[in-house]
């Protein structure tokens, strides 16, 4: 392999070697903060390398690995989120620091993964990439030892990842003896053949990606999952897990759809699909998604699991663009996963700050009246939340925009007014949450203009001793700030994609 | 803002009109004195304040009516903008107001028999709480009713026509305390805001096809533009009709007036009597183009005035409410001006208003000092004898019964009267019936008025708390009137007595001055001149009529309720029910209005609403079982959905 | 760039009251004061200048060449075409006039009305009405969209953290209802925007551009139905109306008015400056269910406000039936009508938070909306008990009050498009006069149902209330002064439209 | 000697895989769903060598080895955390943890219905 490549890959092993280090740390060291720097300094230098590798897209590597400015663009994204994903894992995991270094470890090999996965163009590396990945994962969402849901959580997780990629794997090899490739390129534009090995292969791996991305019908582990998980563990599969499967989906599917085909509502007929069914498929695993995860999260009393079933939702949003296709879509899909990221971390990293080492704050109830004690906390999951409502000044707004704008591009109208519909649901348990925050706020007693004292009682999420430490307050103080400026001003952003994806599909 | 002449209407004289505009302004000015300040004020200051303005409004329309008689302008009126109210879309009515023969007339009716109602309350009320309030909304009455009268344009009658109806909710209520009032009051606006509606609607059907309110331009150009009869002209005419009878309670509207005497005496003299009631029979006249354009319609106006006429005479027979005579009287006497107007007799029409004003006002006025002498008793059975007691005011309102039942010596009623028949029997055809029944309503009116006469003020004392309880109210309010109250009594009887002579019928030796006045404004008519022959007999008919009740009314009423004969006790209380119509409406509009208000207070379209966001909540509670947490039952999920995937890959 | 300043003080005011607020809570209330001050005199400025007064060098003559008097286009997001856009007319200035008017009602009408959270309470106040002058001025669809989500955040907190007894549940209801309609109203904009690209190749979502845009007939009305659907439930429109109820009964008073005065509008101004003017052929043939439900409303609002015993309910439901006037007004597309609908928002904007200050004073004194429990009331306050005569008749339609002239315009206008909607309309103006009516006595008159003492009204609400009432008076004795100023609007409204209906 | 067409062995890989899914549905104990999914793992490994022979490839094999890795790797953790629960709840049964829903139950939230 020569230099170029070895730039090109330069972010994988800088993340391999950072989390080498980190064991090695961990071994000498019981001191947390050496772990999480070394983290943090690799996950830097590692999307600094993405940045330059951009300047040489698009190139492959060993015929297994293709970089393109896209995927590059996403895998700089899932730095990122594991980058702030492990700032507030850092806060969450104080004063239980002896296993801290494997924490780390973990959590940069399933970044490093999930890299691979974005970047694979072959099966192996697709394979490889969403394992090393997924059993990483095992691992963290059963990182509370103590805690009864995290490990039955970690338990189903294994149970149904592994199912799952069985499915996986099979599909595979029957597209294989189909069609004697194992490139993900082929898969979706390779010719029908005489037999449905192929269309049925494609069926079983969809299975697979299904399960990653938790879309209907393959959405029922979400909630358990995210409950049980320690809330920056959840951030970390909401965002970068799902976004590493989007870019592959993206990149391997989406040439399948820039169907010139019919026209009719509800999908775009694909020109060269294996099967003509898989855009109505997509169609209906978008709207039972958006449904489905809406609906759950109507009478769901847990923030944890409501964000569970709203990222259900959003990943049901997400598939409309995709179904779209083109690359108005494939923007949209860009914006609507930066914004997803920046808020979903947010929601995650304001959860973690109001958990406990031995819990997460779960039920609603402990944030009644949250406003009244943490004004800026409260404020800044006000922001993440009404950004996954989609409301105006905030990022989801725009994302949303956006993908309404690709599906009525794409004369998709069944779909982008199941879209707005669900929006309108989906308010419905957001403001849930905020108006218990909010509860009180305005009564005598909770204080006229300053803070009020926190009204005590049971186990409130506030009187959690541990205050923020200064990185994780930075931290989602950035990420409020950013949710909003995108909100405000997409632009830059927009140009920056538009820059990524003209050379697009 | 200054008025500005039209340029049309140069010229010295109307110059001088062009101030009128004050006219309403003085009582409007006092109103929002009194509205604002009213509370402050000594009593003194309260009255001068409010009969003050309506008494310079006086002066200044009689300063007006005797510069348009002296120099009569070019076309017999004077019309001048005082600003553009409204432009919108090419519709342009404007605040102008209209100086002709049967506004000048109007306004002194208005002012000046207002004046007098002013000066007698400022003693009648002098004991109430409110008398701030009560001047205020007399004052408001006062400026209302005269831009009524001296608007130009429909609109700007409306404007006035919407203000007295609120003025008369608020003075029937004057006394709020008591529900019962309050109730009056509110249906007196409801009802006559049927009619005003209706009276908006026919201004909509103007407006958009004829393009203007103005009652000039109304009257050419409908003569113009439509022929008689045409459906449009009918259209319009019925609906301004029904405006008028809402105003003016005749048939089927008329359930109002007798409720409304709940307020103050003054306030039934003023409003139910003298000024707000006839301002059905001054639209009407107003707009006599349209009805000339409608026979149909001005037929079924004469219809209206001749059955109100022996409607209302007979259920006034029967009232044991002193107030409630009077207003079933005010309703027969409207009467005659709706036949008189339905006969084309417009002129005799607003004649009768004028000296219906004088007699009926000093009727109300009489009542007034009568219930304050037996302290706010109203039940006429429950008087008598009042005679004795305060003579000065049995004289009055004796003066004013004759010239209600329109017997020699006072000429107002008589020569009026005697006009509206006399005309009616000229139009011949249906006028001959409207005339006969005319003659009867005579009959029944002298009975009525008589009846009270004497039921009131003859025999003994019946109320036992009427004198000698209250002694000194009724002492000092009731028996001797006392100056402030006697003086606009004194002046109604004078005016009673001698306003005949405005045009005594031609047979006496009389001239029809006001009568020709009225004809530069109103169209004489097509009625023939009466041969004096018809025209003596005609009032010797009457007369005899007339006459005639007076001693039946003695024979019957003389010992009070005991000599109704019992057979027909049971048609009196219908007829003292209003012929049931009150019942009636009851049953048809409000109560089914109401059931309709009470079954849905819970919005019936919240519920359906309501049920979307439930089946929401269903659906999701439904859902929930599939989040069951059995890891076997999620990997069963996964199954499923391939197995689907797999057979749409397949079979699609 | 004078624009900018009605959407810019606010905020930058609302945010310095908030931090000064936190210190001492007065100051909040200055700044909220100052903002909407400054506005008022700032629309009275343009006022002016549009009314050549003034001669102002960068007001434009209105209806020459653009409807615009006064533009801005700043770029925002090029890449997508849209832009920060606003510009002024004659109906954007009457109705920010009317922003600040009633943003200064508000502000009074709660000055010790609330005392938790002072500072927040009148943070969002700013922001809700630079939300609103927002809507009133964009020029940019997308824009338009931003300000019309933006007004619903602030006025949420209003309602749930300083409502009454159910104020979540109310500000969940008004939320969704709102919610529904503007993310339809997004799409449809989108699909039109989509379409415009499609026929143009160029992305835009500015107000004159899409204007020109072809639809066929079916997409054209899918189209209108769904910037109808956002602006029925704002105005609100007849089935649509019933989170109107509870959000105005729950609402603090300054939420009420804000409500009422302000937020109702937007629904007209909508489809007067977007549904109309975009989809001229559909509306036309959309006009005759929307005249229907006009009416209908009319009549429906009346009865339910008749039935209610909660005195901030009747009021809400009258809302619902004076605007069956706007929507009547609108879709009889006749210069009387759309004058008279104009001027109806303006009046009922005036009149019924005016009616809100008076019932939310009322409320502070006795603590009860019941209406079952008041009675007699006058012999007690009889200040408050005039103002609420005025007001009442204010809701009857009385001349000499601008809601006559309003109701009359709009009558007069639909007159001869649709007699019967005319005619039942009327019918509604007689069950005005009975609800009004029984609003004023059942409180007023009568005897006293039980022993209130309370004290009559602060020189404050005095004067808010008299402020309203001579507007009232002024206005109906000179209506010129507005249907002079929106006559441009109008006439443009009206000539797209037929343009429209042409093509 | 003949060979067996090539669909047969996917076939025997598919009944495998069946058995694997249907084992992981119907068995309570968590072993044994273990035990299946690694069923239903190497179901697909035998598919891979088959389509694999199909095409006289390598590749088959190699996708072989990495699936027989990461199923190895995905026991340790498993087999680790089934050791934790077990410890914790003394029992494997797989229908017992349903913890995370004990937080959830309905209620609550449906009350304040739009």
């Amino acid at each position: 392999m020569n230099a170029q490549d070895f730039v090109g890959i330069l972010p994988l092993v800088i993340l391999a070697a950072a989390s080498l280090l980190v064991l090695f740390a961990a071994a000498f060291t019981r001191k947390l903060l050496a772990s999480f720097v070394i983290s943090l300094a690799g996950l830097a230098a590692a999307i600094v390398c993405a940045g330059i590798a951009a300047a040489q897209a698009p190139f492959t590597v060993a015929g297994i690995l293709s970089f393109d400015r896209f995927v590059l663009f996403g895998i700089v994204l899932i730095l990122g989120g594991t980058f702030f994903a492990a700032i507030s894992s850092w806060a969450a995991l104080r004063g239980r620091s002896e296993e801290g270094g494997d924490y780390f470890f973990l959590f940069l090999l399933s970044a490093l993964g999930a890299c691979i996965l974005a970047a694979s163009s072959a099966f192996a590396s697709f394979f490889l990439g969403l394992e090393l990945m997924s059993v990483s994962l095992y691992a963290l969402i059963g990182w509370r030892r103590e805690s009864g849901i995290g490990t039955e959580a970690a338990i189903k997780y294994l149970v149904i990842a592994g199912a799952s990629s069985a499915f996986l794997l099979f599909g595979m090899a029957l597209f294989y003896a189909e069609t004697g490739t194992m490139d993900l390129a082929r898969l979706a534009t390779a010719a029908p053949g005489q037999s449905v090995l192929a269309p049925v292969g494609l069926g079983m791996i969809l299975v697979g990606i299904g399960f990653k991305l938790a879309v209907v019908p393959f959405h029922l582990w979400t909630p358990d999952i995210y409950d049980g998980a320690p809330a920056p563990v959840t951030g970390f599969i909401a965002t970068v897990s799902k976004g590493a499967m989007v870019v592959v989906l993206a990149r391997a599917f989406a040439p399948a759809l820039v169907g010139t085909g019919g026209v009719n509502g509800l999908v775009r007929e694909s020109a060269g699909a294996v099967s003509a069914a898989f855009p109505w498929v997509f169609a209906m695993i978008a709207g039972l998604s958006m449904f489905a995860g809406n609906i759950l999260a109507l009478r769901e009393s847990n923030v944890k699991r409501v964000l569970a079933y709203s990222s259900i939702a959003h990943l049901g949003y997400i598939l409309v663009a995709f179904l779209a296709g083109g690359t108005e879509a494939l923007r949209a899909i860009a914006f609507y996963l930066v914004a997803y990221f920046a808020t979903t971390l947010g929601a995650f990293a304001a959860i973690a700050e109001l958990s406990t080492p031995e819990a997460d704050a779960g039920s609603i109830e402990e944030y009644r009246g949250l406003a009244a004690r943490r004004p800026w906390l409260t404020a800044a999951l006000t922001a993440m939340l009404l950004s996954l409502a989609g409301l105006p000044l905030t990022a989801g707004f725009v994302g949303k925009f956006l993908i309404l704008r690709a599906g009525a591009g794409a004369e998709l109208w069944i779909l982008a007014v199941i879209l707005a519909v669900n929006g309108t649901i989906s308010i419905f348990y957001y403001l849930k949450i905020v108006s218990a925050m909010f509860r009180g706020f305005a009564e005598h007693g909770s204080g006229s203009a300053s803070e009020g004292a926190p009204a005590g009682g049971g186990r409130t999420v506030a009187s959690a001793a541990l205050r923020a430490p200064f990185l994780a307050a930075a931290a989602l103080a950035a990420l409020t700030l950013a949710v909003v400026a995108l909100g405000v001003f997409p632009s830059p952003l927009l140009s920056f994609i538009g820059s990524l994806t003209t050379s697009g599909f | 803002m200054p008025p500005q002449p039209r340029a049309a209407l140069a010229g010295r004289e109307l110059e001088m009109l062009t101030w009128t505009w004050c006219i309403p302004a003085l009582p409007l000015a006092g109103f929002l004195v009194l509205a604002v300040f009213g509370g402050r004020f000594p009593r003194g200051a309260t009255a001068a304040v409010g009969a003050g303005s309506v008494g310079l409004s006086f002066a200044a329309a009689a300063a007006a009516s005797v510069l348009f008689i002296l120099a009569p302008p070019a076309g017999g009126f004077s019309s001048y903008v005082l600003w553009q109210w409204i432009n919108a879309g090419g519709f342009s009515p404007s605040l102008s107001f209209t100086i002709d023969a049967l506004s000048v007339v109007m306004i002194l009716v208005v002012t000046g028999v207002g004046f007098l109602i002013h000066l007698y309350s400022t003693r009648f009320m002098a004991d109430e709480e409110g008398y701030s309030r009560f001047f205020a909304y007399m004052n408001l009455f006062v400026g209302s009713m005269l831009i009524l009268v001296m608007a130009s344009n429909l609109l700007l009658l409306y404007l006035g026509w919407e203000g007295v109806g609120l003025c008369s909710f608020l003075l029937i209520g004057f006394w709020y305390k008591d529900p019962e009032n309050g109730r009056s009051a509110r249906k007196a606006f409801i009802v006559t805001r049927i009619g005003d509606v209706s009276l908006a609607i026919g201004l909509f059907i103007l407006a958009t096809t004829l393009g203007t309110l103005d009652v000039k331009e109304i009257a050419q150009k409908a003569t113009a533009s439509w022929q008689v009869g045409s459906s449009l002209a009918v259209a319009v005419a019925a609906l301004l009709l029904g405006g008028a009878v809402g105003k003016s309670a005749q048939l089927p509207l008329q359930t109002w007036l007798p409720d409304a005497m709940a307020g103050p005496s003054p306030v039934s003299a003023l409003i139910h009597a003298a000024t707000m009631v006839t301002a059905g029979v001054y639209l009407i006249a107003r707009t006599n183009a349209l009805f000339s354009l409608a026979p149909a319609v001005q037929m079924a106006v004469g219809i209206i005035g001749a059955a109100g006429v022996l409607v209302a005479g007979l259920s006034a027979l029967t009232q044991r409410n002193i107030k409630r005579v009077l207003a079933y009287s005010t309703m027969s006497q409207l009467g005659y001006m709706f036949l008189a107007l339905g006969i084309g007799a417009w002129s005799g029409a607003i004649f009768h208003l004028v000296t219906h004003a004088f007699f009926k006002s000093l009727l109300f006025l009489g009542a007034g000092v009568v219930i304050l002498a037996v302290n706010h008793e109203h039940d006429i059975y429950a008087m008598g004898g009042i005679a004795r007691k305060s003579p000065f005011t049995f004289w009055m309102f004796l003066i004013a019964a004759f010239t209600l039942a329109s017997i020699p010596p006072t000429t107002a009623g008589f020569s009026s009267k005697d006009l509206i028949l006399t005309l009616a029997w000229q139009s011949g055809g249906a006028g001959r019936v409207f005339c006969a029944l005319g003659l009867a309503g005579v009959f029944i009116t002298s009975v009525y008025i008589f009846r009270l006469v004497f039921i009131v003020f003859a025999g003994s004392p019946r109320a036992p708390a009427s004198a000698s309880a209250h002694g000194h109210a009724a002492g000092r309010d009731g028996t001797q009137a006392g100056a402030v109250m006697g003086i606009p009594l004194a002046i109604l009887a004078v005016l009673c007595l001698a306003g005949g002579f405005l045009a005594l019928p031609r047979d006496l030796g009389g001239s029809p001055y006001i009568l020709r006045f009225l004809q530069t404004a109103l169209p004489a008519g097509a009625i023939p001149e009466a041969p004096a022959r018809t025209e003596w007999i005609l009032q010797l008919i009457s007369e005899a009529a007339s006459l005639l009740g007076i001693p039946v009314a003695w024979l019957v009423y003389r010992r009070g309720r005991s000599s109704v004969p019992a057979p027909a006790a049971g048609v009196a209380h219908y007829l003292q029910n209003g012929w049931g119509f009150d019942w009636l409406y009851d049953r048809l509009f409000v109560r089914s209005f109401v059931w309709l208000a009470r079954i849905n207070t819970r919005d019936v379209v919240d519920r359906i609403f309501d049920g979307v966001g439930g089946l929401f909540m269903l659906l999701s509670r439904a859902f929930r079982w599939t989040q069951n947490g059995r890891v076997r039952w999620y990997a069963a999920g996964l199954a499923a959905g391939a197995v689907l995937i797999v057979a749409a890959v397949v079979l699609l | 760039m004078i624009l900018v300043l009605f959407i810019v003080a606010p905020l930058v005011l609302g945010v310095a009251g908030w931090v000064l607020g936190r210190r001492q809570a007065g100051y909040s209330r200055w700044c909220a004061l100052a903002g909407n001050l400054f506005n008022l005199c700032l629309a009275a400025f343009l006022w002016l200048g549009a009314s050549g007064v003034l001669s102002l060098p960068f007001l434009a003559v209105p209806g020459a060449g653009s409807p615009w008097m006064a533009e801005v286009h700043w770029p925002w997001v090029p890449s997508l075409g849209i832009s920060f856009s606003l510009g002024l007319d004659g109906l954007s200035l009457t109705l920010l006039g009317l922003t600040a008017l009633l943003g200064i009602m508000a502000v009074l009408s709660s000055w010790t009305g609330i005392t938790a959270r002072v500072a927040f309470f009148h943070f969002n106040i700013s922001l809700v009405l630079a939300g609103i002058n927002g809507v009133f001025l964009a020029t940019d669809l997308f824009l338009f969209v931003f300000f019309w989500e933006l007004m619903l955040i602030p006025m949420y907190f209003l309602i749930d953290l300083w409502g009454h007894e159910n104020r979540h549940k109310a500000a969940v209801k008004f939320f969704l209802f709102t919610q529904v309609g503007g993310l339809l109203m997004l799409v449809a904009i989108i699909a039109l925007a989509v379409l415009h690209e499609m026929a143009t190749g160029t992305w835009t979502f500015a107000l004159q551009d899409l204007m020109g845009t072809v639809v066929s007939p079916v997409i054209g009305m899918l189209l209108m139905l769904g910037f109808f659907a956002a602006f029925a439930v704002k105005l609100p429109a007849f089935p649509l109306h019933t989170w109107l109820p509870d959000a105005h009964t729950e609402a603090p008073t300054a939420g009420s008015v804000i409500l009422a005065g302000l937020l109702l509008k937007t629904g007209g101004y909508g489809l007067i400056r977007f549904a109309v003017p975009l989809f001229p052929a559909a509306s036309r043939a959309f006009a005759p269910v929307a005249i229907a439900l006009a009416a209908a409303g009319i009549v429906y609002g009346g009865i339910m406000a008749f039935s209610q015993k909660d005195m901030k309910r009747v009021v809400a439901y009258t809302s619902v039936s004076h605007l069956g006037f706007v929507l009547l007004g609108i879709y009889a597309f006749t210069p009387l009508a759309l004058s008279g609908a104009v001027l109806q928002m303006v009046s009922h904007g005036i009149s019924t938070g005016a009616l809100f200050v008076l019932v939310g004073a009322l409320q502070d004194r006795i603590h009860t909306r019941d209406l079952e429990r008041m009675g007699g009331l006058w012999a007690q306050v009889p200040r408050m008990g005039a103002a609420a005569l005025v007001l009442c008749m204010a809701l009857v339609g009385l001349p000499g009050l601008v809601n006559f002239v309003s109701e009359f315009l709009v009558l007069v206008g639909t007159w001869t498009v649709s007699p019967v909607a005319t005619v039942i309309a009327g019918f509604g103006l007689v069950i005005a006069t009975v609800y009004a009516l029984r609003l004023f006595q059942a409180a007023f008159h009568g005897t006293p149902r039980e022993k209130w003492t309370l004290p009559d009204l602060s020189p404050r609400e005095t004067g808010t209330l008299f402020l309203a009432i001579v507007l009232l008076v002024l206005l109906g004795l000179y209506p010129a002064f507005i249907l002079g100023m929106v006559g441009h609007t109008v006439s443009g409204v009206l000539a797209q439209l037929a343009a429209g209906g042409a093509a | 000697m003949a060979s067996v067409p090539f669909e047969y062995g996917l076939l025997l890989a598919g009944v495998l895989f069946a058995l694997g899914m249907i084992g992981v549905i119907v068995r309570r104990n968590l072993l044994f769903i273990l035990l299946c999914v690694e069923v239903m793992l190497n179901a697909a490994g035998l598919a891979f060598v088959v389509a694999g022979s199909r095409w006289g490839q390598p590749d088959g094999q190699v996708m072989f080895i990495f699936l027989l890795s990461m199923a190895a790797a995905e026991v340790a953790v498993g087999l680790a955390l089934l050791l934790l629960h077990f410890g914790r709840k003394r029992t494997l049964d797989a229908d017992q943890m349903k913890e995370g829903n004990a937080a959830s139950a309905p209620g609550s939230a449906g009350r304040e219905g739009a």
